[in-house]
C-alpha cells in the first residue's frame, strides 16, 4: 500500500537531493574562482551558503515532523535519522565551500603564487564523490556506497602531495608561506568534503544493510574507511 | 514421592467428580426429548386405530363430525380445520397491525415514562387466563356483537378471533419490541446523523432491520392461536359445521377435543379420533412453529 | 416546505403508533374494570374461605383455592429442577453437536405444543397408563410437563446472562468446570432462573384446558391433605370458572360467583408476576454494571 | 469572529448539572482535518457531537455559547436539526452499515431526501464509493449485503455513505479504534485523500494517529480546551506544559 | 530440544477444518516478556490460547506438535488442564473482573484451590494487589464490588488475580486495547515491572505497544510465525523483508 | 508518571556525559603531551579514540532504539535527535583530540620550537566550553548554554593570535615551517573543538527552547553564532 508518509519520504530524499546539488556547485564554483582568479564568483558562493544553511534548517525540521508525526519503524525510521546526519554533512561541505571561497578571495587579491593544476583534479574527485554518495542514498546502492568508501584515499593522496609541495614553497621563500598557507586550508577542505562524502556513504550502507561500519576498522567489508580528521 | 501420589490421587478424584456431575446434568437434560418423542408417539398410537378404521379421505375431506350420532357416526375434521383457521386469521388481521404498531412505539417513540407504564400491562394482559378471557367473551364481546350485527347472539367465529386477538398481541407486542429494541443503537444513530427523521428512521432503517424478529413474532403469536382452547371453547358458540362468514358459530380442534373427551370410551374409535385431532394439531404448530424459529435464528445471526 | 412536510409525516406516523399503544392499554383496563367493579362485590372471608354449598350457587371458592395451590406445588418439584439442570447441561455442558442439537429442538417445539394436547398426553399417560387416576399428581405433572420448556427457557437465558468473561476469569485461574459453575455462574443467574421459572407457574396455574381429562373436578370438597391424599381429585380455580360461565344449570343466578372467582384468579396471577418481576428488577439492579 | 466556516465561541456543555465543556474557543479550518485529542472522558466526543447537535438525542443536556456554521448559530431555535444533519456529516467509532445491501447503505441518504431518480442515485452511489476508496473492492457486489464486509471495509463504507449527501463537514468519533492496524491505516490514508474536498474533525484516543491525520489539533482536558494549534507544532513543541505532558505520556 | 521452560515444535492448530497455526517453533525466555504481533486473524490468540489450553473450550478443535512446558508436552493425555492452567495465568483484552469485591475477587484462586486460611488469603492478596501496583489505589475499599473500578483499575485488579495463584507464565490477550493511553501506559509500566519475577507473552494489535513493553517479538502471518527476534532487532532492523513491511505499515 | 522511558532517557544522558568526559580528558591529554612533550601519553589518547568511538556507536544505537521502541513526542523527540547530534560531535572532538595527539607525536620527535604558553590556555578555554555545554544539557539550562556560545569568540581570537605568530615563526625561518604547521593545525583542531561545543550549546537551547538559533545570525537572541568553520 502506498502511504502519504512514503511520499513525505520522497520528498525528503529530494530536497536532499537539492541541497546536494546546491552544495556540489558551491564546491565547483570556489574551485573555479580560485583557479580563474576570479573574486566575484566566490563571493556568489559565500552568499549562497545561505540558501545552504536554510535548506539544512528546513530539512532537518522536516525529519523531525516525520519523527514525531509518523512514527517511522525499521527501514524508514533509519532513513529519516540518516538523512538528519546526511543533512549535517552537506551543510558542513557547504561551510567548507565557503571557506574555499575565502581563502580565494584572499588569494587572488595578491599576486599568483604558483599555476593552478593539482587542487581542481582533487576538487573534481571531491565532487564526483558527493554526488556519487548522493546517487547510492538515492537508488538505495550499498555496493557502490562500499566501493565510494575506497575513492577517499585517492583524495587523501591529493591532499598529502599538495602538502608537501606546499611545504617546499613555503620553505623555498618566507614570501610564500602565507599564501601556500592558503592553498593548504584549501586542500584540507576538499580533503574534508571528500571525507564527508564518505560519511555519506556510509549511512547508505547502515540504511539498506542495517550495519553500522563506521569505525569498524578491521571489519572486512571495508577495511579502509579512515577514522575522521 | 508421597506428595506426588497424593497430587496424582486429588487430580484423579477431582476429574471422576467432574464426569458424574456432567453425566447427572445430561441425563436431565435429555429428558425434553424423551418428553417429546412421548408426546409424538402416544398421540401416533391412541390415533392410528382410529385413522385405519375412519379411512384417511374421511377424515381429513369430510366435514361431517358427527361422532354420536345414533344413525351414522361420522368422523370429518375439515369442518374444524377451518375453522381453527379462520379464527386464527382473523386474529392475527387484528392483532398484527396493532401489536406491531405499540411494538414500535414502545421500542422507538414512547418516553422512558410512558414505557415503565405500558409494558408492565403487556405482561399482565399475557398473563390473564383464558378463561378468564372467554368468560368475558361470554359476558361482554358476545351480547355487544349481537347488538352490533343484530344476530340471536353473539358466541361466533369473530369473537373468537376478537379474543385470540387479544391473547396473542402480547406475544406480538412482546417478541417484536425485543426485536425493535434490539436494532442496534448505531443503526438509528447512522439514519439521523445522515439527516432522516426520527420517522423515516423507524420506518426505513429500525423496522426492516426487526422483521425476521417481527415475523417470527406473528408465527409465534399465531401458534398460541391455533393451539388456544378456552377462550374460543367459551365464545364461539360450538357449531361443528363448516363456517360460511365470520358471524356464524364455529368449533375448533381444541374446542371438540375439550368437549368432547370426557364424554368417550376409552379406546373406542371416538376416543382414538380425538387422538388423532391431536396429532394433527400437534402437527400444524410444529410447523408454524418452525418456520418461525427458522426465521429467528437467521435474525439472530445478523444482528451479532 | 419540503422540512414541514417530512415533520407532517412524522406527527401523523407517531400519532398511530400512540393510538395503537392506547387500545391495547385499553383493552387491559377493561377487563380489570369489569371484573374487578363486578367481582368485589362477592369477596368476603365467607366467598374465599367457604366450600361452594347448595348445588354451588352460594358459599365458596377454598377447595378451588387449595386445589391451585397443591397442582402449582407438584408442578413446581415436578419441573423447576428438571428445567434448571437441563439448561445447565446446554448452556455449560454440551458441545454443539447433534444431541444439543436434537435436544435444543425438543424444547422449542414442546413450548409450542398446544395445551389441550399436553392434556390429551397427561391423560393418557398419567391416569391411565401410570395408572395415578384423576388426581392431583396426574395433573401436577402434566403441567409439569407444560412448564418445563418454559423453565429450561428462562434459565438458559438467565445462565447466558452471565457473561462468558466470568467463566473464563475462573477457568483460566484453575477452576475446574463444576467450580466455576457454582461460584461464578450460578449465583448470578439463580435470580433469573426464579423469574422465569415464577412466571411460568403464574401461567400455568391459569390453565384450564390441560387439566380438563387429568384430575379437576367440577366439585369436589373434600381438601387434600399432604402427602396421602395427592391421588385425589380436586377443585381448581380456573375450572370452577370455567363451569360458573359456561355449564352450571342456573348460569345467570352464579354469575356474581364466576365474577368473583375471576377476580380471585387474576389476582393470584397478578400478584405471582409481581413478585416474578421484583426478583428480575432487584437482580438487574444488583449486575447492572457487570 | 472569524472568516472559518465553522468555529464555536464561549460554547459550554452541561449533562444535567454536569459542566462537560467549558468556553469551548475553536476554529475548524476549512479543507483541513482537525484533531481532538485528550485522555478519556475530557469531552471529546461530547464536543464533536455537539457540532451536528446528535447531542441532542440525550435527555436533560443544556448548551450555552455559540457553535457558528456559516455564519449562523446552530444551536437557534429556527435551525432545522434534520438539514443540519446532512450538511455536518458523521462517522462513528463502531461501523454501523445498515442490514440492507452496499448499493442501499449509500443510497439511503439520497432516499430519504427525496431523490427518486434511479440514475442520479446510481451515480452518486458510484462516486461516493469512489470517494471512500472501496469502489474497487465492492464494485462486483453492490448487491450484497454489506454485513459481509470487514471491519475495515464497513467503515470505508459508512464513510461512502456519509459522503453520498455530499456534507460540507465530516465528523469521526475514533473511526478505527475497532480496526486491525492496516485497516487503520487505510482510513488514516483515506482522510488524507479527503480532506481536499471536505471539512474534517476527528476524535481519537490515538495520539499517534492524531499526528499522522490531522492539520491541526485541539488538546482537551477535562472539558476545557488546553491547546489548539497546528499538529506539527502540538507534537513537536507544544505550547504549554500541560500539552507537552500529554503528548509525552508524563500525564496522570 | 531446548532449556526454556516453556516452548513449543512443530506445532499446528486446527479449528475443524482451518489451519490456523502451521508448524510453529518458538522459545520462550524466561522472565522476558514475548510479544505476538501480526495482522488481524494470523492466530496470534489461538496461539496464546494454546499455551494454556483455553482453546479446549472451543468444539472442533485440534492440535498437532508439542507445547513444551518444564520439559513436558502440556498436550499429553495425562496433564491436568486444570493444573496447567494455574501455572499459565491468563489476562483477558476486556477485564473482566468478577462481580465480588476487590478482595474477593483476588482471593478466588485461592479458595477454588482449597486455601482456607484466612490470614494466609488476605496476605496473598494485599501482596498479589501491591505487585499489580494497585494496591495503593484500592486498600481503603477492598470490601467494594470490583465492578466500580475504572477500567484500567480493573484490568489491574485482573492482573492481580492472576498473580494471586502464583502462576509461573502469564499470558495476556491485548490486555490494554480496550483502555485509554493513560491507562494504557501504567499496565505497560506494569508489564515492564512484572517481568522480574514472572515470564510473560502478550498479544498486542498495536506494534507501538509490542516495540514498548517486550524484549521479544514474534510476527506472525496467516497462521505463521515468520519472524522471531529480540524486539529491538525486529523494530529496527528486521531480518525478513515481509517483516520490515509490516512494521514500516507497507503491508496489506 | 515515571516511566520506564524516561529512565533510558535518563541513562542516555548519563552515557553521552561519560563520553564527554573521556572526549574532555583525551583534549586535555593530548595538549598536556604537547607541553610536556611526552609522547607515550600522546599515544594514548590515540589508542582512547577507540572507546570513544565505541561509544559513539552506542549511543547512536540506543537513540535509534529509543525512536523506534518509544515513539517519543515533543521534547523527549527533541532529546533524542539532539542527543544523536551531540554524540556525533563529541565523537568528532575526539578525533580532533587525535589529530593533536598525532602532531604533537611528531612534533615531540623534534627540537622544540618555542615554549608552548597560548595554547593551553586555549585548550583549557575550549576544554571548559565542551565541559559547560554538556552540563548545560544535563541541567537544560539554555540560558548558560547561550553565554557559552559567546566564549567561541574568545577561542577564535586565541587562533588567530597564534595563527599570526606562527606566521611569523614560519616567515623567519623556513626550517620552522614544518612545525609551526603543525602547531598552527592543532590551533585550528582546538578551534573546531570549541565550535563543536558552540553546536552543543545550540542543540541545548533547541532543546529546551524549542527554537532553531543555528544560523540565524541577525537574530537577537545571539548575534554572534559564527557559520562553523
Ligand atoms: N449521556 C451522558 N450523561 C451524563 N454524562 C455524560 C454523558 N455522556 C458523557 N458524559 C460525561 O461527559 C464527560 C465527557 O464525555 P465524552 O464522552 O465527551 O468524553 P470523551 O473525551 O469522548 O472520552 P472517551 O475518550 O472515553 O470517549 C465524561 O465525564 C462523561 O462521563
Ligand atoms: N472459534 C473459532 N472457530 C473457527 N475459526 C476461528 C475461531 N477462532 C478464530 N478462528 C480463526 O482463526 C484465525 C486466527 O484467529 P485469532 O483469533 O487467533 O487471530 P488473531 O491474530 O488473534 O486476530 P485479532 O488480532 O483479530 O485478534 C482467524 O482466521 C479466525 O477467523
Ligand atoms: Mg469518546
Ligand atoms: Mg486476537
Ligand atoms: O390456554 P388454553 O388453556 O385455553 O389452551
Amino acid at each position: 500500500m502506498e502511504r502519504h508518509f512514503h511520499e513525505q519520504l520522497q520528498e525528503l530524499k529530494n530536497r536532499l537531493l537539492e541541497m546536494g546539488a546546491r552544495v556540489e556547485k558551491s564546491i565547483d564554483l570556489a574551485i573555479e574562482s580560485l583557479v580563474r582568479r576570479d573574486s566575484p564568483e566566490a563571493e556568489k558562493v559565500i552568499q549562497a551558503d545561505d540558501i545552504i544553511n536554510q535548506f539544512e534548517i528546513e530539512i532537518d525540521d522536516r525529519c523531525l515532523k516525520l519523527l514525531a508525526l509518523q512514527q517511522p519503524m525499521a527501514g524508514d525510521l533509519r532513513f529519516i535519522t540518516s538523512a538528519m546526519k546526511i543533512n549535517n554533512d552537506l551543510e558542513r561541505m557547504g561551510d567548507h565551500a565557503v571557506n574555499i571561497a575565502e581563502r580565494a578571495v584572499t588569494l587572488n587579491s595578491r599576486p599568483s603564487l604558483k599555476p593552478i593544476t593539482e587542487l581542481p583534479k582533487m576538487a573534481a574527485i571531491a565532487v564526483s564523490m558527493v554526488r556519487e554518495s548522493l546517487n547510492c542514498f538515492v537508488n538505495g546502492d550499498a555496493e557502490k556506497a562500499r566501493e565510494l568508501c575506497k575513492k577517499d584515499d585517492e583524495v587523501d593522496g591529493y591532499d598529502d602531495r599538495i602538502f608537501h609541495e606546499l611545504l617546499t614553497y613555503m620553505t623555498r621563500d618566507k614570501g610564500n608561506v602565507a599564501r601556500a598557507l592558503d592553498l593548504l586550508m584549501i586542500s584540507k577542505n576538499l580533503e574534508r568534503i571528500a571525507d564527508l562524502s564518505t560519511n555519506i556513504a556510509e549511512e547508505v550502507i547502515f540504511i539498506y544493510k542495517a550495519k553500522t561500519i563506521k569505525h569498524h576498522l578491521n571489519s572486512s567489508d571495508l577495511d579502509d574507511v579512515r577514522s575522521r580528521s | 514421592m508421597q506428595l506426588l501420589s497424593k497430587i496424582t490421587r486429588t487430580v484423579k478424584f477431582r476429574r471422576l467428580k467432574e464426569k458424574v456431575i456432567e453425566s447427572f446434568f445430561f441425563i436431565n437434560g435429555s429428558f425434553a426429548v424423551i418428553v417429546l418423542v412421548g408426546i409424538f408417539s402416544l398421540l401416533l398410537i391412541e390415533g392410528f386405530p382410529a385413522l385405519q378404521e375412519i379411512g384417511f379421505k374421511e377424515f381429513f375431506l369430510s366435514s361431517n363430525w358427527n361422532p354420536t350420532s345414533p344413525v351414522r357416526e361420522a368422523y370429518g375434521i375439515l369442518a374444524m380445520v377451518v375453522s381453527t383457521l379462520m379464527v386464527t386469521l382473523g386474529a392475527l388481521i387484528i392483532a398484527v397491525p396493532l401489536g406491531i404498531a405499540c411494538a414500535a412505539y414502545l421500542a422507538d417513540v414512547a418516553g422512558p415514562r410512558t414505557r415503565e407504564i405500558v409494558k408492565p400491562v403487556i405482561e399482565i394482559l399475557a398473563g390473564i387466563p383464558s378463561v378468564v378471557v372467554g368468560f368475558i367473551g361470554i359476558i361482554v364481546v358476545g351480547p355487544l356483537l349481537s347488538r352490533l350485527f343484530g344476530t340471536s347472539h353473539g358466541l361466533n367465529a369473530l369473537n373468537g378471533s376478537l379474543l385470540l386477538a387479544v391473547m396473542a398481541l402480547p406475544t406480538i407486542v412482546s417478541i417484536s419490541e425485543d426485536a425493535i429494541i434490539s436494532v442496534p443503537r448505531e443503526f438509528k444513530n447512522a439514519s439521523l446523523a445522515l439527516g432522516a427523521t426520527r420517522w423515516q428512521t423507524l420506518i426505513r432503517v429500525t423496522l426492516p432491520s426487526a422483521s425476521s424478529g417481527i415475523i417470527a413474532s406473528v408465527m409465534l403469536g399465531m401458534g398460541r392461536a391455533i393451539g388456544e382452547t378456552m377462550t374460543v371453547l367459551m365464545a364461539t358458540g360450538n357449531a361443528p359445521a363448516l363456517p360460511s362468514s365470520f358471524l356464524e358459530s364455529v368449533r375448533t380442534m381444541t374446542a371438540t377435543i375439550a368437549i368432547e373427551l370426557g364424554e368417550t370410551v376409552q379406546g373406542g374409535i371416538h376416543y382414538r379420533s380425538l387422538f388423532v385431532i391431536g396429532f394433527v394439531l400437534f402437527i400444524m404448530t410444529f410447523f408454524v412453529n418452525l418456520i418461525s424459529d427458522v426465521i429467528l435464528e437467521k435474525y439472530q445471526k445478523v444482528n451479532r | 416546505m419540503k422540512i414541514r412536510k417530512r415533520n407532517v409525516q412524522q406527527w401523523a406516523g407517531f400519532f398511530i403508533l400512540r393510538l395503537a399503544a392506547l387500545v391495547i392499554v385499553f383493552i387491559l383496563v377493561f377487563i380489570l374494570y369489569d371484573i374487578i367493579s363486578k367481582g368485589h362485590r362477592v369477596i368476603s372471608w365467607e366467598f374465599l374461605l367457604e366450600k361452594p354449598r347448595r348445588g354451588m350457587t352460594e358459599g365458596g371458592i377454598w377447595p378451588a383455592i387449595v386445589g391451585t395451590f397443591w397442582v402449582s406445588l407438584v408442578t413446581i418439584v415436578f419441573s423447576v429442577p428438571i428445567g434448571m439442570f437441563t439448561a445447565i447441561y446446554l448452556n455449560e455442558y454440551a458441545r454443539q453437536g447433534r444431541i444439543v442439537r436434537l435436544i435444543r429442538l425438543a424444547i422449542r417445539n414442546l413450548s409450542g405444543v398446544p395445551s389441550i394436547v399436553y392434556g390429551l398426553f397427561g391423560f393418557a399417560l398419567f391416569t391411565l397408563y401410570l395408572n395415578l387416576g384423576l388426581s392431583i399428581i396426574s395433573t401436577g405433572m402434566t403441567l409439569g410437563l407444560l412448564t418445563l420448556p418454559w423453565t429450561i427457557t428462562a434459565s438458559e437465558e438467565a445462565l447466558k446472562t452471565v457473561p462468558m468473561s466470568y467463566r473464563e476469569g475462573a477457568l483460566a485461574l484453575g477452576a475446574t468446570k463444576w467450580q466455576t459453575i457454582r461460584s461464578n455462574v450460578l449465583p448470578y443467574a439463580v435470580p433469573g432462573m426464579l423469574t422465569g421459572t415464577i412466571l411460568g407457574l403464574a401461567r400455568a396455574a391459569g390453565e384450564t384446558a390441560p387439566i380438563l381429562f387429568t384430575g379437576v373436578a367440577f366439585f369436589w370438597p373434600i381438601l387434600p391433605k399432604f402427602p396421602v391424599n395427592l391421588t385425589q381429585q380436586f377443585m381448581a380455580l380456573p375450572y370452577h370458572l370455567f363451569i360458573m360461565s359456561t355449564q352450571h344449570h342456573e348460569i345467570v343466578k352464579v354469575r356474581p360467583l364466576a365474577y368473583g372467582t375471576a377476580l380471585v384468579l387474576i389476582v393470584l396471577i397478578i400478584f405471582m408476576n409481581t413478585v416474578a418481576v421484583w426478583i428480575r428488577y432487584r437482580f438487574r439492579k444488583k449486575y447492572k454494571r457487570a | 469572529m472569524s472568516d472559518n466556516k465553522l468555529y464555536t465561541r464561549k460554547f459550554d456543555f452541561f449533562y444535567g448539572a454536569f459542566h462537560a465543556l467549558k468556553n469551548i474557543n475553536i476554529d475548524i479550518q476549512t479543507n483541513r482535518v482537525t484533531a481532538l485529542i485528550g485522555p478519556s472522558g475530557c469531552g471529546k466526543s461530547t464536543f464533536l457531537r455537539s457540532l451536528n447537535r446528535m447531542n441532542d438525542i440525550i435527555p436533560g443536556i443544556c448548551v450555552n455559547g455559540e457553535v457558528v456554521l456559516d455564519g449562523k448559530d446552530i444551536y437557534e431555535r429556527n435551525v432545522d436539526v434534520v438539514d443540519l444533519r446532512r450538511r455536518v456529516g458523521m462517522v462513528f467509532q463502531k461501523s454501523n452499515p445498515f442490514p440492507k445491501s452496499i448499493f442501499e447503505n449509500v443510497a439511503y441518504g439520497l432516499r430519504i431526501n427525496g431523490e427518486r431518480n434511479r440514475s442520479v442515485i446510481s451515480r452518486r452511489v458510484e462516486e461516493s464509493l469512489k470517494d471512500a476508496a472501496i469502489w474497487e473492492e465492492v464494485k462486483d457486489r453492490l448487491g450484497e449485503s454489506a454485513m459481509d464486509l470487514s471491519g475495515g471495509q464497513q467503515q470505508r463504507l459508512c464513510i461512502a455513505r456519509a459522503l453520498a449527501v455530499k456534507p460540507e463537514i465530516i465528523l469521526m468519533d475514533e473511526p478505527a479504534s475497532a480496526l486491525d492496524p492496516i485497516a487503520t491505516q487505510k482510513i488514516e490514508e483515506l482522510i488524507f485523500e479527503l480532506k481536499k474536498n471536505y471539512t474534517i474533525v476527528i476524535v481519537t484516543h490515538n495520539m499517534q494517529q492524531a499526528a499522522r491525520v490531522s492539520d491541526y489539533t485541539a488538546f482537551f482536558y477535562l472539558g476545557e480546551l488546553i491547546e489548539f494549534g497546528e499538529t506539527d507544532q502540538i507534537f513537536t513543541k507544544p505550547g504549554l506544559k500541560k500539552t507537552e505532558d500529554y503528548v509525552t505520556g508524563r500525564f496522570g
